[in-house]
């Protein structure tokens, strides 16, 4: 790992907790894919297994009053953005104490007091609400910067290009956080997009771009600090393409006939979790002890969520009717 | 004030930019050019770029931009050139615009205006003359009007910026130049509410936006030959007045309902079939539709007269039921 | 042979594919990926690249470049991996498909089949479970089709890939499972015919899609409560069957129409408000509604099934009627 | 002007009736600009003077079995395609012998049988048809080349960028062929678009794009042919953009507030059509009595055009409920 510059800058207490977050992600989901099967959970449920450093280390970069828009893959941004994982998991189990009061499900985690505007389901249709809260809060001098985090099969969509040229054409603060994970359902990007390089889809509008790997966590959190810093000063949007890849299918009923386990294994090999415990262990960052305590933490973490859901209450009846106008 | 329609409009823009400041408006053409139907002229020299946002030909995504700015605390009011440019943005209308405060759990609100103009007359051919009006009133979530008066126009749009929820406002292009009188200070007329724009015992039409000057036209003719019909101009499509709508047919017995679109799964048939069942009792005779012809509109003049409803149409309508 | 609806569309497009060199199959996933829902499984391994496209997620451009291919002389099939992201490609199927061959003075012909599915109950939340299957009903130029079973799914497809028009072909997502027999060879179901499910005499059930299921456990109950229901699937919604819709009517005298979407402005206020106006004299009693809950649809289970219209819905919808 | 070499490569015949096209186109606009304030005309009137080198170069360069897929502003590309003047007059009267029996108008002149595949008045809706028509001619082997011609404003529509991108996964010969003329509406290209060079929109989905000047009617030729070439030969897509300007307002309608009365002017300096002719004559190809003979001949076809239009007879009451299907 090549980021012990990286490192040495963040003090102890962070870095553990990087991966705090990171595991708490990976078993969370791992949690979460049981009570699927068991049919706790319902309609799709989109796994973010191996990609966690990516927002893990975006999500930290950010300040607290930025703005999170993300797609459908969305358990990792609320988790790494500070929401209880108990109303996370209350809103995959569709119950009233979740995230979303039960209305929206996995693909629809709202955690606005937090800077989660939400997950949509519309590939990139999200793009352009980036836009405009960017817009919204250079209008009103807030400094908040927009993140919006979109996959690969995303940019394939015109309304990313429409959204993308007015933020560049407006100098907005919205960072565009392409997540690479190679596929777009079973699409792999080279069959679905014709240019070469995702990141530099933005140079026909003057919209820089970089890349960063998606599976170093240290390092994802650099660059957006980074892409941030620039977007925040005013210099109009960037965007920022991690590489990385899915452990898991693209849903739960994904048979992955597309890809090899060959390819899947060359990734997991770098697993975004066990490489940076090794790291840090290597680093003497972090004990044996200190991981198990940690895996401790986190499984207890996650029980205790499961626990909060199940005993939560479904919606009342009623709220079928609600919050379809305001009043 | 005697004003026209395109007048009103841009008088309660007018106010509304200067009352508020989270209101801005923004979409193609609205500015240096002045608006294509000139609704938004002279607003770029007085409020400024800030305020009167032009932007690119990009209707997903400007409605796109104008949902997220609403979520952020503006108040944008987008112009959508014609409705028929509103296909482009009907994801973001109908997957976004409608659904965020639900699918959020109440968190997310879409206090956003979207403005835009229907109907045919003028020549445009096919891809240029539609009314989609009925389809956004399907959707739960949001809210539709569809001004019929200068008057209206002025009071629907302040309801309209006063909603906090997503409303689609659907201008007609033959109604721009429309005059009455119109009250200069800020009022608002209520989205839901319909107007007995006549008084009548022996037929009830129901309109919205320009059928309901055809309407009136018709029921002026029908008044010659001894048929004193009531003209109800709905207003707005959701909420739309069903109980004022029954409560005429209660007195009149018989009703025809008027609208500028194509027949099958136009707006008519829920006016229709509610008044046939909930006014079922009432009815002496089946309720009749008039709606344009199902086709493509054409380009020659003619045979686009012939495509859209006519007093004519109306007044058969009418003795269809007496 | 018995077979589920899944396998009858994919054992027509396979039939299709083999017998017409120029039909061949667009989507999102639908090759390496196997579909989706599995329609298109395996086709890829028999027919190549050619012929089964994965498409990059662009509905409106993936549509548009249909559309071309279809002017140019071939017959392509799209698949929209749901309806819900039709709202995507509508400015295409509404602008182009439905109105070239028109706008065009007949010179341009677009036999294009766009296959989507529609639908809830597989708690899928606000955007991925409505049913826009009225709104395509609306647009002249196109046509629609909504099959309710194996035999109809793959007769109907047949029939939409003969036709020389656009054909807007709306699968539901839980009758991919259901079974029934289904002739080996290719065969025909003609568009704009309704199919009388189950004779009955106490009243008319009009649906369509998986609401004809509905209807026939609905019938089934009533039954045993003496109830003698006629159940009716309009099978296509463009052109629809009003004449034996009527006739029914007239036999029955009461007439009730499920739909799954949402009520106002639904398709089937179209078929209330028909059977209403024409069928005046047969009726004794209003016509009733039965349709889904006026909401953004919600993730959580129970929320979602008390928002779907039920067999209870109808039900209570013929007694009312009675 | 440069193009001396252009010209010596094509006879003399072709270099005047190039003259002529353009003369043609502008004087048949002219004339209908003049039937419209007569009130012969109807709806939109979109013109197209000032642009002549462009519609008349570029499809000079097509070869007969290629499509022509069009924007609104397309009374250029259907002359310079061979449609008779008259049934292009008739269509813009609404008659039943237009072009497209006076159903489509100005916007949608469509005569499949030369080649002109339509009008399309949704700002960039077209592309994709223009894709789906190169796919057509690929997968049957047909040699025909797509030429897409679009404005500057339909850069900004999301499916431009959808369409481009299966046109270069799929290899696919087609030509975006922009037209910039500096305007969409009142909206200046920079006022629109956030990127610096419209040519250069491709490059982010591997299409090659190159810039000329579309006041030049043989430099269009030339950069027309040479594009072509390389998309027919399989290379997939390239873009082309012509910088040009509309002497006219966006439409009838127009106040023009949006652009300097200076601006126009050094545009006009540049008028395509004279330039072109004092290069001739300079060239000793053609004398002033030729030039005279042409102004005649093309002022005969459009008197003609008026004439034939003016007696055409409306479509039949009918024609409403045809074509709306095809049995
Ligand atoms: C407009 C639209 N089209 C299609 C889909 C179906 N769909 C859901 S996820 C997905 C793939 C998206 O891939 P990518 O953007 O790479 O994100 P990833 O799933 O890899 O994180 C597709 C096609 C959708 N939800 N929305
Ligand atoms: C989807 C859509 N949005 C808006 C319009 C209205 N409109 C017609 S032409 C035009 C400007 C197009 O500019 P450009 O592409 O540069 O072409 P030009 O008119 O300059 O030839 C606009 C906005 C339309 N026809 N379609
Ligand atoms: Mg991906
Ligand atoms: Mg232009």
């Amino acid at each position: 790992m090549a980021d012990m510059a990286l490192a040495e800058r963040l003090d102890k207490a962070l870095l553990v907790d990087l991966l705090r977050q990171m595991l708490l992600i990976r078993r969370f989901e791992e949690k979460a894919a049981e009570m699927y099967a068991r049919g706790h959970i319902g309609g799709f449920l989109h796994l973010y297994i191996g990609e966690e450093a990516v927002a893990v280390g975006a999500v930290s970069a950010m300040q607290p009053q930025d703005y999170i828009v993300s797609h459908y893959r969305d358990h990792g941004y609320a988790l790494a953005r500070g929401s209880p994982p108990g109303r996370v998991m209350a809103e995959l189990f569709g119950k009233a104490t979740g995230l979303s009061r039960g209305k929206g499900g996995s693909m629809h985690l709202f955690d606005v007091p937090r800077g989660m505007w939400g997950g949509y389901a519309i590939v990139a249709g999200h793009v352009p609400l980036a836009v405009g809260l960017a817009l919204a809060s250079k209008r009103k001098g807030e400094n908040r910067v927009a993140v919006c985090f979109l996959g690969d099969g995303a940019i394939n969509q015109g309304v990313f290009f429409e959204a993308m040229n007015m933020a560049s054409l407006w100098k907005l603060p919205v960072l565009f956080f392409i997540e690479n994970n190679g596929y777009g359902m079973g699409t792999a990007v080279e069959r679905a997009f014709a240019g070469k390089d995702i990141y530099r889809i933005g140079q026909g509008h003057n919209v820089p771009g970089q890349q960063v790997d998606g599976m170093q966590v240290l390092e994802v959190r650099e660059a957006t600090a980074t892409a941030l810093e620039q977007v925040r000063s005013g210099g109009g949007p960037r965007i920022l393409e991690a590489l990385t890849f899915r452990f898991r299918g693209h849903s739960m009923a994904d048979p992955e006939l597309y890809r090899s386990k060959d390819e899947a294994a060359r990734w997991m090999e770098r697993d975004p979790i066990v490489t940076y415990r090794r790291y840090l262990g290597e680093q003497d960052m972090l004990s044996q002890e200190e991981t198990d305590a940690l895996e401790r933490e986190v499984g207890a973490t996650v029980d205790e969520a499961v626990r909060f859901a199940q005993e939560s209450p479904d919606p009342e009846p009623e709220a079928l009717y609600q919050n379809v106008y305001l009043d | 004030m005697n004003m026209t329609y395109r007048e009103a409009i841009s008088q309660a823009l007018r106010q509304a930019i200067t009352r508020d400041e989270r209101i801005f408006l923004m979409g193609e053409d609205i500015g240096r050019y002045g608006g294509s139907y000139a609704v938004t002229k002279g607003l770029l020299a007085d409020f400024g770029e800030e305020r009167i946002m032009d932007t690119p030909i990009s209707e997903a995504g400007v409605v796109g931009v104008a949902i997220g700015a609403a979520m952020g605390g503006l108040r944008p009011v987008v112009e959508l050139m014609t409705i028929n440019f509103a296909l482009l943005a009907m994801d973001q209308i109908v997957n976004h615009a409608a659904k965020l405060l639900c699918m959020s759990g109440g968190q997310i609100t879409i206090p956003l205006v979207v403005r835009t103009v229907g109907g045919a007359g003028r020549q445009l051919a096919a891809t240029h003359s539609q009314s989609f009006e009925g389809w956004f009133a399907h959707v739960p979530g949001i809210k539709v009007a569809t001004p019929a008066s200068p008057y209206d126009a002025k009071g629907l749009l302040r309801a309209a910026l006063d909603d906090p929820n997503p409303v689609i406002f659907i201008e007609h292009s033959l109604l721009y130049g429309l005059a009455g009188d119109v009250p200069e200070e800020e009022y608002s007329v209520p989205l839901g509410k319909a107007d007995v724009k006549r008084t009548g015992t022996d037929v009830t039409i129901v309109a919205y936006s320009r059928m309901v000057q055809v309407a009136l036209e018709a029921a002026a003719l029908l008044e010659k030959e001894g048929v004193n019909a009531e003209v109800m101009d709905l207003r707005s499509l959701r909420p739309w007045d069903k109980e004022t709508v029954l409560a005429s047919v209660k007195k009149t017995t018989r009703a025809v309902i008027a609208e500028e679109g194509w027949r099958t799964g136009g707006f008519g048939a829920e006016v229709a079939s509610t008044i046939a069942s909930e006014g079922f009792d009432y009815l002496d005779a089946p309720v009749q539709r008039v709606a344009g012809v199902e086709a493509p509109m054409p380009y020659n003049k003619a045979l686009e007269q012939a495509a859209i409803p006519k007093a004519s149409d109306i007044i058969a309508a009418v003795r269809a039921v007496l």
